[in-house]
């Protein structure tokens, strides 16, 4: 790793850019964030504030919401996913065209928040899907969102294409969709998808 | 020699619409966003001038989906259908100043049978998605686009009556020369010319699905229509179908009723014509990313309403109006005689249309007022 | 000249076959659509400018997309639909389709049009035609448009919905 | 004319498509006007420029701390009110113990988890020490949800003059409030040695 940095300097220094492709390609996708249309509770008004002429989600080139899943790039899980709605939130996730990014707003997305002890409740959309960014607050400030995006943005054009550590698309064997969560008797089944999610007693979490 | 000069031709014509929908497609995020009190795209390049690059190579690079049911072959043809008719309306455009690619006989008719075939890539698109809003999409936006197409033609056919051909370039031809040396001889500057550019505006707006005409993909309720199950560089394409639609809807207002190349004073004309082709295109298309700010979404029975009530009536209206300034020699008997009678079935319309508004009562059945 | 017109030949023939071999009932009216345009490239390639360009125009962009559209608004189901390519009738079918096919034949060959060698019609310029319709051909013409609005009328009739006696509607109507 | 003016009467004072045209020039003022007028350019851009946020705007609960160091100068007394009465039960709190395991009056561990924290200020309203406060800190964003998320004492402990520059009213009347306090001790203190 450390070598193919060294080389890639040594290079740079002469005017070659290994990593210009892969340069371009963060560039692109970081800079045309285009979110899914869809809110879920209070923090989809912050959501939609945060477009409004104050705060102009526009700027940073994500002002186009898309309606349809197979067009947007981004999923603002803006707020509380409940069970009954927890199963059609990853049917749109699996549904969304690669790469795809999940950025989970307000307590009640990232874990359930005020409600994580409730019957109907999610404790975290990060159960189900994988999550990028996380948004704390309730609900968060539009700037928080903002701030959120920006974060998007730089984790993005640190990922890699290639090689270890690359990038959660770029990887045939990471999975791309994940097991729809239906209503059981008790709880949802299955209760969190393994590969995103390990509960503690698995050695996962807290 | 000659084969060389068409290609160059060619070039710069497909250069410059490629250029103009990267521009307007950043023009109208800008324009809606500076209209909605905003600052739009800023952060990419400077101004954000970056903007639609990194949108392109995001489309480029983002997975293409096909449903499992979709029906693959007609899925991929579809947005090719939808693009390449539009590209080769292009061509007939006058242009001018020897850019100029073809000049059709029967340009006008080359324009209109082209044009219908995008008809069929919604179709297809939406069909093959195997998406009932896709479905649902795309017979809306045959409905639209074959109701549209009634007015459209019909209000065509008043400048090649005028200008007795079917050429594009005979039709700008028609229109040069100054009146009192100064107005421009443009059929937009005629009774029945203002009626049918604004028809024709209006008309072509809807043919091309654009606000306040976009039932299609209106998204409250058909998710994103016929462009539901496209992701990535089909979707693309889909886009770049719809913006070329309007440039081609855009060029023929501009080669009907604004003179073509014309110069709309005679001090200009040092600027070849081809620029003013160019500059009134521009304009239109700015006009158009305007009236997107500005008129909300119509619902299905007021827009066919619209058509089959307003438009294509007016359109017949218009017609006899230009027929009547055409044998009146175009004089002040012409002003008199086709203005009085366009004016005339304004306020006609005006009167029956908001009269009836005036007397309809609304019912309540829950709320009691 | 003459390979374009067999390609363009050949090219009628496919679609119009795929037109009625084919099972699934869009694919049919997309290959209709084809056959439709190649026609329209046939009477271009003749020379024929105006009946080219008119024959898409109309066929393509109005005809097709009404009996897609048809299709779409009927038999959303039956689109897939999987049935007996041929229908039981097919022999009767067949004698139906081989006497309009010789009689076409028979009339063709006795006009004498085979006779000389394929030639080029003179270009007919819009003017021509212009003049043509509305002197000579204008009865015809104008008996085209009373018939097409005929049609027209009576199709919203047809499909006007006569509001029941007693309804709400009829109702509020009498008031 | 005058057929006119009565039509134009009769219409409701209206002319057919005038709504549009009107409607159109709102937008055109807008448009032009977005680039003379700054009141039709509202945007504020923001990791370059921020709004003020009124003083009592409020993020995540924080830790005071009087006087240089957090350690000596810590106010919490690990009394765990704030934990029982954490609606979503986001704090977590241990005590120190000295070396017979008794407890005391100071917490080893004062943990807040802002992924579950809702902002209600409850906390800060029973805290009889005045040693937890709502901070104004919202551009937080994490990639990971646990660890990150969960702040722990070094983070949470912020001085009192941090405090006062963020929320000069209520930190005045809390210091007035343990002025108060402190004297009344004080006098409790002097009348028992006097007593």
């Amino acid at each position: 790793m450390t070598e193919d940095k060294q080389l890639q300097d040594e290079l740079a220094l002469y005017g070659v850019h290994l990593t210009l492709l892969e340069q371009v390609y963060n560039w692109g996708r970081s800079n045309s964030l285009w979110p899914l249309q869809f809110g879920l509770a209070c923090c989809a008004i912050e959501m939609i504030a945060s477009v409004t002429a104050r705060y102009d989600l526009g700027r940073f080139g994500s002002e186009i919401f898309r309606p349809s899943p197979r067009q947007a790039d981004l999923m603002i899980v803006s707020g509380t996913v409940t069970k009954k709605m927890a199963p059609q939130v990853v049917r749109l996730y699996n549904q969304m065209a690669e790469p795809k990014y999940v950025l989970a707003m307000g307590a009640c997305a990232i874990s359930g928040g005020p409600f994580k002890g409730g019957y109907n409740v999610v404790k975290g959309i990060d159960r189900y899907i994988p999550v990028d960014i996380f948004v704390p607050g309730c609900p968060p400030r539009p700037e928080a969102l903002l701030n959120g995006i920006i974060h998007l943005q730089e984790t993005i054009r640190r990922q890699k294409l290639s090689g270890p550590g690359k990038a959660r698309h770029a990887d045939r064997d990471q999975p791309s969709e994940y097991a729809i969560p239906e209503e059981g008797g008790r709880d949802l089944v299955p209760q969190y998808n393994a590969e995103t999610w390990r509960p503690s007693w698995q050695g996962g979490g807290k | 020699m000659w084969l060389v000069i068409i290609q160059l031709k060619i070039g710069i014509i497909l250069t410059f619409f490629s250029l103009l929908f990267a521009v307007a497609s950043l023009a109208e995020r800008k324009i809606l966003a500076r209209i909605q009190n905003r600052r739009g795209p800023n952060r990419v390049g400077p101004c954000g001038l970056f903007q639609p690059i990194a949108d392109g190579i995001k489309m480029l690079i983002k997975e293409d989906v096909v449903p499992r049911k979709a029906d693959r072959a007609l899925h991929f043809l579809a947005p090719i259908v939808m693009v390449a008719p539009m590209v080769l309306l292009f061509g007939i455009l006058p242009y001018g100043g020897g850019l100029t690619l073809v000049d059709l006989e029967v340009g006008l008719l080359f324009f209109f049978a082209v044009s219908s075939v995008s008809e069929l890539a919604v179709f297809m698109a939406g069909w093959s998605s195997a998406n009932k809003y896709s479905v649902f999409g795309a017979m809306r936006a045959i409905a639209q686009m074959v109701s549209y197409e009634v007015p459209l033609v019909l209000v065509a056919i008043t400048p090649v009556m005028v200008a007795g051909s079917l050429s594009l370039v005979h039709m700008v031809e028609d229109q040069a020369g100054y009146a009192i040396g100064v107005i421009p001889n443009w059929f937009v500057l005629t009774p029945w010319g203002i009626v049918g550019f604004l028809l024709l505006f209006v008309t072509s707006l809807a043919e091309a699905n654009r606000t306040p005409f976009d039932l299609p993909e209106g998204e409250s309720e058909l998710v994103a229509g016929h462009l539901t199950e496209y992701s990535g560089f089909k979707y693309a394409l889909f886009f770049m179908g719809e913006y070329f639609g309007i440039f081609a809807g855009s060029g023929l207002a501009v080669a009907l009723f604004l003179g073509g190349g014309g110069a709309p004073l005679p001090l200009l004309q040092w600027i070849p014509p081809y620029l003013w082709f160019f500059v009134k295109l521009v304009v239109l298309v700015g006009i158009v990313i305007w009236v997107r700010a500005s008129l909300p979404r119509m619902r299905i029975d007021q827009l066919m309403d619209l058509c089959w009530k307003g438009l294509v009536p007016l359109a017949f209206v218009n017609l006899i109006a230009a027929a009547i300034w055409h044998y009146s020699g175009g004089g002040w008997q012409g002003w008199i005689l086709a203005g009085g009678l366009l004016v005339g079935a304004y306020l006609m319309l005006n009167r029956v249309v908001l009269r009836s508004r005036c007397s309809w009562e609304r019912k309540y059945y829950l709320a009691k007022s | 000249m003459n390979v374009v017109l067999f390609i363009i030949a050949a090219l009628i023939l496919v679609g119009a076959l795929a037109t009625v071999c084919v099972r699934n009932l869009v694919y049919c009216a997309l290959s209709l659509a084809a056959t439709f345009a190649a026609l329209g490239m046939l009477y271009l390639a003749l020379g024929a400018e105006f009946i080219g360009w008119v024959q898409i125009l109309v066929y393509v962009g109005a005809v097709a997309v009404l009996i897609v559209f048809v299709i779409l608004l009927t038999a959303p189901d039956r689109m897939r639909s999987v049935g007996p390519l041929f229908s039981r009738s097919r022999i009767l079918g067949v004698g139906v389709s081989l006497g309009v096919f010789g009689t076409i034949a028979y009339a063709v060959h006795k006009s004498g049009s085979l006779k000389g060698s394929l030639s080029m019609p003179a270009e007919t310029d819009m003017q021509s035609i212009g003049e043509e319709l509305l002197s000579s051909y204008l009865v015809p013409l104008e008996a085209t448009g009373v018939l097409l609005t005929v049609a027209l009328i009576g199709a919203v009739l047809f499909a006007r919905e006569e509001p029941v006696e007693g309804s709400e509607e009829s109702q509020e109507s009498k008031d | 004319m005058e057929r006119m003016a009565s039509h134009y009467r009769k219409s409701g004072g209206r002319w057919l498509g005038s709504g549009i045209l009107r409607g159109m020039g709102v937008t055109l003022k807008n448009w032009i006007g977005s680039y003379f007028d700054p009141s039709r350019l509202v945007t504020v851009c923001y990791p370059g420029e921020r709004l003020p946020l009124p003083e009592n705007s409020r993020s995540f609960p924080f830790l005071i701390y009087d006087g240089d160091d957090p350690e000596a100068g810590l106010r919490c007394v690990a009394c765990r009110i704030c934990e029982k009465e954490c609606p979503p039960e986001c704090i977590h709190i241990e005590n120190e113990r000295d070396e017979n395991g008794k407890p005391r009056k100071r917490p080893a561990v004062f943990d807040i988890d802002i992924s579950v924290c809702m902002s209600c200020q409850i906390c800060v309203e029973v805290c009889p020490f005045d040693a937890i406060e709502m901070d104004q800190i919202y551009a937080i964003s994490t990639n990971a949800r646990f660890e990150p998320l969960r702040l722990h004492k070094e983070q949470l402990l912020k001085p009192n003059e941090y405090f006062r520059e963020l929320s000069p009213t209520r930190s005045a009347a809390a210091d007035a409030r343990r002025e108060a306090e402190r004297a009344k001790q004080a006098k409790k203190k002097e009348a028992g040695k006097k007593g």
